[in-house]
């Protein structure tokens, strides 16, 4: 089988996951013959573009798509490959990186007025960096994509059951590695208390090992986050944040959960004298975007977010 | 020894003096080592209710601050006039806003930063307990009808109330403890006129008649009090007509039957005979 | 999206001049010809009429709808005309929906902008009825007896009513007797009606009825099943002595070694460890209290078995738990006096001559423990001062209840009436700050007390009740001319709030019915269901609810009863299908759904359940639902964001 | 240019809100057409997601009508739906969406007037803000 | 207090009511009048109006209510204050009601300094005559 791997914009994490396979990983790389992976092979853009069309069997992409030669390299990584698919939850959903589309012109903001990416001072004008794109995208924005293996990085099991399934050329169109149900599924911990009667970060508390952490007031997604990890975080005392994401009927992940929330949350008993109370408990919700939207805002926020740029500058 | 740090007040130096003198001894004699607060200033004798009267609370909180350079946690009071004030305070600043702004008032002073409780002798005494209390008597007050006068400073507002507002029994546990007979009166948790004394000493004067006239009629031959303003009421208010009944601080009732003041004459002949010792 | 494609039908309707004369309902109906989805389109003058049904019977067949929208008149008006029509011309009635075009189009607006309205409504409409699947309503059996629990006059009431239409009655009483507060009332106002008099006819009439089972000293354990289908264990406490045997003859009474205060008086007087609670006790029974007899097992004392002649004392009696089957359930639990010891300001019912408002009416009563003379508890002598301290524990957010009890201003007229009866040398105080008496007559009885009975109402509150010698000091306020008063009376009456009864609370969670925040059980609205409880087929009757006088509980209880005959009456109990679902493939039994509801319909173990017969269709679950594992039937959330898009179409106008 | 007419998606309630506006329309109350109607049992199915799936189709407004406090039909659903919306409205604010154009409303059966002031309170604030999606003069 | 007052909504939103308000935090409005405060008020036979009197003037808007003498009679207490079904701190009221008085430099407390006072008493009694 022949294998391409590539990352864009990502922060590296996803290129190491497939060491999390541990000693599967030698069968894997006994049967893949790989054509391109920059992280380990060297081989350059003109090398991958003198392969013929639809010649690499499956292409793993990783990371946002953030700049200009990141849209490049995948369209022609797309054009030379069979099955491409989005690679952990950068290119799945944006990613973490993603959340900059919050900022317009992010890159004034953290240089400064008027910077605009160019070559170093006395270096050729072939090594600038390449153009920002104005917003940071999901990969199935740029190019179609014919499946996904989620996570932040994926984990093991699921890059596992990727690969069972691509020897067994069983990619069906369409198809995300991850459990159809939430996380909760495989969650240990109990639930019993359903109410919000407040919200916390999770470094503000000392949970309990056993209590579902959403019921102790921390913002754990895992109602609304595919399974698949085997609850890696929420069995570490850590909420979920979603990186696996949306299940398959829930839409918007962040709209899903914040409903799921706001109709959690009780300050005694319901009624209009609570309503100042139970405000004060919505409003300790600290980022709603950032936390909500953690790894979904590129596909999930975008829509509402463009529609406010336009309101803006229709606005000026 | 346990040490604990002590508020003392103006009054307990000047009209009141035989209150600390007794008090303290009492306590070393239960083992408590009282230090007195350094550089203790004005508790702020009445707590300010207006909303924006802000300047009122810095004096009551500097000698938290007192207190927190001392490293404790906690001030004892005597006078309950200082009671009310300074532990009022420290709930006032316990709401953060109110802090930061008190203490940018104050910048010569380091920032206080909350957490100094202020008690009260006769929470003190309940803390220690009954038991610890009782084995320390040595002259049970045996015969002797002691009325607790709580006045206003100690149970209002419910806040720092150290009993039940309404009916506070704390009082009576001690004179009980102290082998006395606890009478209960009506008037007990009413004002005396309080600083009304000094510009309507007439209505101060109708106040005491009632609460003398009340404890009395149940029976009191002693008043127990922890305020010395409450004390100069009731003795130098008192109407013609109203029953001539003796004011006591609590700590003097404590020094006596722990045995380290002289029981005055005039209790000593109500007491019954061969109990004492 | 159901993949047969879809025949839909538009029915536009002129309603005369209504919509016609707004709407361009040709344009309309012709737009809906060019919905996606819709084969048919035309308008008619009045849809509603016969003709106009039959138009619609006759298109469904003859162009085999999959589905018709009717544009029209509010679904409040029709909905169920039009879906009885397609019924019958055999299409599922759930694929039919109406767009309306009357008063929320053409009633509210003119011009061109109102077709444009109309179609857009329409378009809409259609979209939904695309996404509707054919339902069918469940059905489910009754089982054709009630449960009253409390054995006060409400619960004596919807028991007799209830057994009158024809149906089984089980009566649980928690006490020895039913009979409840009533039965230790001296006088009713306004009337004054002797109490006992005219509720020992009733209590009699429920010992006998032959529908009616009374078990009494007996408690309500669990709960379980749905409306039509109660499942209930009851605990039924021993009593030692065998009802059928027992001849009142008292003899044991008067054995018995111990003396406890009498639950029935109130604490004013003393019974034995074998008692009846008073004499007109239903059932007619002795029972021997356990609890304070001097010992059972083993048998410590046994005087009453030995003086027994009807040897009806049997110390081998066992607790017994029955499981009975209902169909519907009345709660009549009743109410208590909030404690006189939570007073603080009126001496902790430390004061031996302040009392509460059932106490006084011990001391009223012919059959109380003073035979009816008002005598005083600490020395028995007659009050010659007597205070009524209005709003005690009511009113008082602060301190107490914030809810006015609403029975205290009658009953406090009456004791200050009675008193003065009693006492005609005595003088009356009523400390009030407003007197409610808005029933019949009910201020007319209020006036009696002031003009004729010359008893002072003083408007007020009282500030602090204590003992001063043999008086009782009562400090008040005249508020009318600004002064304050003191009154040194011989009795003060307290007009203790009324709270509910104790044990409320647990047993509403018993049976998922809702509690207020004051334990009061909640009804399913406040205007339009007061009669019942959320959960369907528990109903509410009596102080349980909330204070309430004798009148207003009898009919509460009497409309519990009808509403339990109407329930009992009908052979099957359908359920509307518009309800919410579980996808178990999808649900990871996160359990968000579950508090959501109302009703308790959703249980969650690996994954939810949506209990079809308990759920009311609110969809507040499936709008919770964060992975959308939770659907509502024929309003899914594909079928409504297709509603919305059709609604916005720019193009979708079409005019 | 013609007037720029914001379109509307609104949400009723059965119990409540929707038999409002019925009565509006017998009482011949008149208001702008700019809101269609959308029919749910209770204000508490209504999801964040619709909300905003509506502004994203094109809507300048989205009213959620609901019973008043204490009045709901099922008894707590539209107090559910008021945390919905006040959460969402800062999520709104968050993105630079004005929360103004999502509104939630209490409105009795008995409310007619009450029902068609909304609509045309909530129709000027929406003129004053100007379209969502940028071209005023479209449809 | 015979008289006639107009009332209107100007009147019942009087500047001088939102003061009180701000000086005490308290809402006069949360008062029902039911006089506990009164009932149980030690020193009320020597007040020109009772405390709930007071709280009634300020919801008419009267601004009487300044001049009252009663505020000046209040010994702060907090018998009122404790005992209020409503909550209302009237305590913080009178306290207000001193304070605009004491802030626009008048008193009307005279002190009888007829012997020696402990200081608590005088230092309490000087809050009746500065601000």
């Amino acid at each position: 089988m022949k294998l391409a791997v590539y990352w864009t914009g990502s922060c590296g994490g996803c290129d190491v996951s497939f060491l999390e396979l541990g000693m599967g990983l030698l069968e894997v790389l006994s049967r893949v013959e790989i054509v391109f992976w920059p992280a380990l092979v060297d081989a350059k853009r003109r090398d991958l573009e003198r392969l013929p069309a639809r010649s690499v069997d499956v292409t793993l992409v990783n990371g946002v798509i953030r700049t200009a030669e990141n849209k490049e390299m995948v369209e022609i990584l797309r054009e030379k490959s069979k099955f491409l698919g989005a690679y952990g939850a950068c290119a799945h959903l944006g990613g973490i990186p993603a959340l900059a589309n919050q900022v317009n012109g992010v890159t004034e903001i953290v240089f400064g007025p008027g910077f605009r990416p160019g070559a170093p001072l006395g270096e050729a004008a072939e090594d600038a960096p390449p153009e920002l794109l104005p917003e940071a995208l999901s990969l199935d924005e740029v190019v179609p994509v014919d499946f996904v293996v989620p996570g932040c990085p994926p984990p093991a099991g699921l890059i596992a059951r990727f690969f069972e399934a691509a020897f067994a050329e069983a990619i069906s169109p369409g198809r995300i590695f991850a459990g159809e149900k939430a996380l909760c599924e495989e969650c240990p911990r109990t639930r019993e208390d359903r109410r919000l009667t407040r919200i916390v970060r999770p470094h503000e508390v000392q949970p309990d090992p056993e209590k579902c952490l959403l019921d102790q007031g921390i913002i754990c997604l895992g109602p609304v986050t595919r399974a698949g990890c085997g609850a890696a975080c929420p069995k570490g005392g850590m909420p979920c944040t979603g990186c696996l994401g949306p299940t398959p009927k829930a839409g918007d992940p962040a709209l899903a959960m914040l409903s799921a929330l706001a109709s959690l949350v009780r300050a005694g008993e319901e009624g209009e004298s609570a309503f100042p109370e139970e405000n004060k408990i919505l409003d300790s919700l600290v980022d709603p975007i950032g936390t909500l939207y953690k790894y979904s805002f590129a596909k999930y926020g975008r829509p509402l977010l463009k529609l406010a740029r336009k309101r803006q500058e229709v606005r000026a | 020894m346990e040490r604990i740090l002590y508020f003392p007040g103006c009054a307990l130096k000047d009209q009141a003096r035989g209150y600390e003198e007794a008090s303290l001894a009492a306590l070393a004699k239960l083992g408590y080592e009282v230090k007195e607060l350094p550089r203790w200033n004005c508790c702020g004798t009445v707590y300010s209710l207006a909303q924006d009267e802000l300047m009122r609370h810095v004096g009551p909180v500097r000698n938290l601050i007192r207190a927190q350079e001392e490293g404790a946690d906690e001030i004892l009071t005597l006078c309950s006039m200082c009671y009310n004030t300074l532990r009022r305070s420290a709930r006032f600043v316990e709401d953060p806003e109110s802090l930061r702004r008190i203490n940018a008032f104050m910048d010569d002073e380091p920032d206080y930063r909350g957490g100094v409780e202020v008690v009260h002798l006769v929470q003190f005494l309940e803390e220690i307990g009954v038991e610890k209390l009782a084995r320390a008597v040595v002259r049970p007050l045996h015969g002797l009808r002691l009325a607790a006068y709580y006045g206003c400073t100690l149970l209002r507002p419910k806040e720092v109330a150290v009993d039940h507002p309404d009916r506070p029994e704390i009082l009576e546990r001690l004179v009980s403890t102290l082998g006395a007979e606890p009478v209960l009166f009506p008037e007990r948790v009413e004002c005396c006129g309080a600083y009304l004394t000094v510009p309507r000493p007439d209505i101060v004067r109708e106040r005491v008649g009632e609460i003398l006239r009340s404890a009395g009629l149940a029976g009191a031959q002693a008043l127990l009090t922890a305020c010395p303003l409450c004390k100069f009421n009731l003795e130098e208010r008192r109407p013609l007509g109203a029953p001539r009944i003796p004011v006591f601080y609590v700590g003097e009732a404590l020094a006596w039957a722990l045995g380290v003041r002289e029981i005055p004459a005039e209790i000593g002949k109500l007491l019954s005979t061969g109990v004492t010792g | 999206m159901p993949e047969i494609k879809p025949r839909i039908g538009v029915f536009v309707c002129h309603c005369g001049k209504n919509i016609a004369g707004t709407v361009d309902v040709a344009k309309l109906a012709e737009a809906a010809s060019r919905f996606p989805g819709v084969v048919y389109a035309t308008h008619y003058e009045y849809m509603c009429s016969d003709p106009g049904q039959a138009l619609l019977k006759r298109a469904i067949k003859e162009h085999r709808l999959s589905g018709v929208v009717v544009a029209a008149c509010s679904p409040t008006m029709h909905e169920e005309t039009f879906r009885k029509a397609a019924e019958e011309a055999g299409l599922n009635p759930y694929l039919v929906e109406i767009a309306n075009i009357r008063e929320q189009v053409s009633w509210v607006h003119s011009g061109p902008k109102a077709t444009e309205k109309a179609v857009r409504v329409t378009r809409a409409v259609v979209e939904k009825v695309w996404g509707d699947r054919p339902l069918e309503p469940t059905e489910i059996g009754v089982v054709r007896r009630a449960l009253v629990v409390g054995g006060g006059i409400a619960g004596i009431q919807a028991a007799l009513d209830i057994a009158n239409a024809g149906f089984e009655v089980l009566l649980v009483e928690r006490s020895p007797s039913i009979g409840g507060h009533m039965a230790q009332l001296s006088e009713t106002f306004p009337t004054l009606d002797c109490s006992q008099c005219i509720l020992t006819p009733k209590m009699v009439e429920v010992s006998r009825h032959p529908k009616i089972r009374i078990l009494a000293y007996s408690e309500l354990e669990e709960v379980s099943g749905f409306v039509g289908n109660y499942r209930v264990r009851i605990r039924k406490k021993p009593t030692y002595v065998d009802p059928a045997k027992c001849n009142l003859c008292g003899e044991c009474a008067k054995v018995c070694p111990v003396r406890v205060p009498n639950e029935f008086d109130r604490g004013l007087s003393l019974r034995s460890a074998i008692y009846i609670p008073f004499p007109q006790a239903i059932p007619s029974t002795y029972t021997l209290d356990a609890e304070n007899c001097l010992g059972i097992v083993p048998l410590r004392c046994g005087k009453c078995a030995e003086v027994c002649e009807a040897k009806a004392i049997d110390f081998d009696m066992q607790e017994e738990i029955l499981e009975e089957e209902v169909g519907a359930i009345v709660l009549a639990t009743g109410y208590e006096l909030y404690p006189k010891e939570a007073m603080a300001e009126y001496g902790y019912g430390t004061v031996p001559d302040v009392i509460d408002g059932l106490e006084f009416e011990r001391l009223l009563s012919a059959s109380g423990p003073t035979r009816g003379e008002i005598r005083r508890p600490s020395d028995g002598k007659i009050p010659k001062e007597v205070v009524f301290v209005q709003c005690s524990g009511s009113r008082d957010p602060e301190h107490h209840k914030p809810y006015c009890s609403k029975i205290c201003c009658m009953y406090t007229a009456k004791h200050a009436l009675l008193y003065r009866h009693a006492v005609p040398a005595g003088q009356a105080y009523v400390f009030y700050i407003d007197i409610r008496a808005g029933g019949k007559d009910y201020e007319e009885f209020v006036n009696r007390a002031m003009e004729e009975e010359r008893i002072l109402y003083i408007r007020g509150k009282v500030a602090k009740v204590f003992r001063e010698g043999e008086k009782v000091v009562v400090w008040g306020v005249d508020t009318l001319t600004g002064k304050r008063v003191e009154v040194r009376a011989d009795l003060v009456v307290l007009a203790q709030a009324v709270v509910p009864s104790p044990g409320t609370e647990e047993l509403a969670r018993k049976l998922r019915v809702a509690c207020g925040g004051e334990g009061f059980l909640k009804e399913a609205h406040p205007k339009l269901r007061p009669l019942e409880a959320l959960t369907a087929g528990i109903f509410l009757a009596g102080a349980a609810q909330g204070p309430k006088d004798i009148p207003e509980s009898v009919a509460q209880a009497s409309g519990a009863a009808a509403k339990v005959v109407a329930l009992l009456s009908r052979p099957k109990l359908e359920h509307p299908p518009e309800v919410a679902e579980v996808d178990e493939e999808l649900c990871s039994g996160c359990g968000i759904c579950a508090p959501q509801c109302p009703y308790g319909a959703i249980t969650v173990d690996e994954v939810a359940h949506v209990n079809e017969i308990l759920c009311e269709g609110c969809g507040t679950c499936v709008a919770a639902c964060p992975s959308g594992a939770m659907s509502f039937r024929n309003v899914g959330d594909e079928q409504v964001l297709r509603m919305v898009r059709a609604a916005l179409e720019v193009e979708g106008a079409g005019v | 240019m013609p007037e720029f007419e914001p379109r509307i998606v609104a949400f009723l309630c059965r119990w409540c809100a929707a038999a409002g506006a019925d009565l509006a329309g017998t009482s011949r109350l008149q208001y702008p057409p700019n809101a269609i109607p959308i029919r749910v049992n209770c204000s508490g199915r209504v999801e964040p997601q619709w909300v905003v799936e509506a502004l994203k189709a094109g809507a300048d407004g989205v009213l959620i009508g609901g019973c008043h406090p204490g009045d709901c039909h099922y008894v707590v659903g539209n107090y559910k739906t008021r945390r919905r919306i006040y959460l969402l409205r800062r999520m709104l604010a968050e993105m630079g969406i004005e929360p103004e154009r999502v509104r939630l409303e209490w409105i009795s059966a008995t409310e007619g007037a009450r029902f068609a002031q909304v609509v045309s309170d909530f129709v000027a604030e929406l003129k004053r803000l100007g379209p969502l999606h940028g071209n005023g003069g479209r449809g | 207090m015979a008289g006639e007052l107009s009332l209107s909504r100007a009147r019942l939103e009087a500047p001088f009511v939102r003061k009180v308000e701000e000086l005490s935090g308290q809402n006069p409005y949360a008062c029902y009048q039911c006089g506990k405060c009164a009932a149980g008020c030690l020193f009320a036979e020597h007040m020109d109006l009772l405390p709930n009197q007071v709280i009634r003037l300020l919801q008419l808007g009267d601004e009487a209510v300044l001049q009252a003498k009663a505020p000046w009679v209040c010994a702060s207490c907090l018998a009122c204050t404790v005992r209020c079904p409503k909550g209302v701190d009237i305590a913080r009221i009178m306290e207000a009601l001193r304070q605009m008085a004491l802030r626009q430099g008048l008193s009307p407390v005279q002190f009888h300094l007829d012997r020696e006072y402990p200081q608590i008493a005088l230092v309490g009694a000087y809050r009746k005559v500065t601000p």
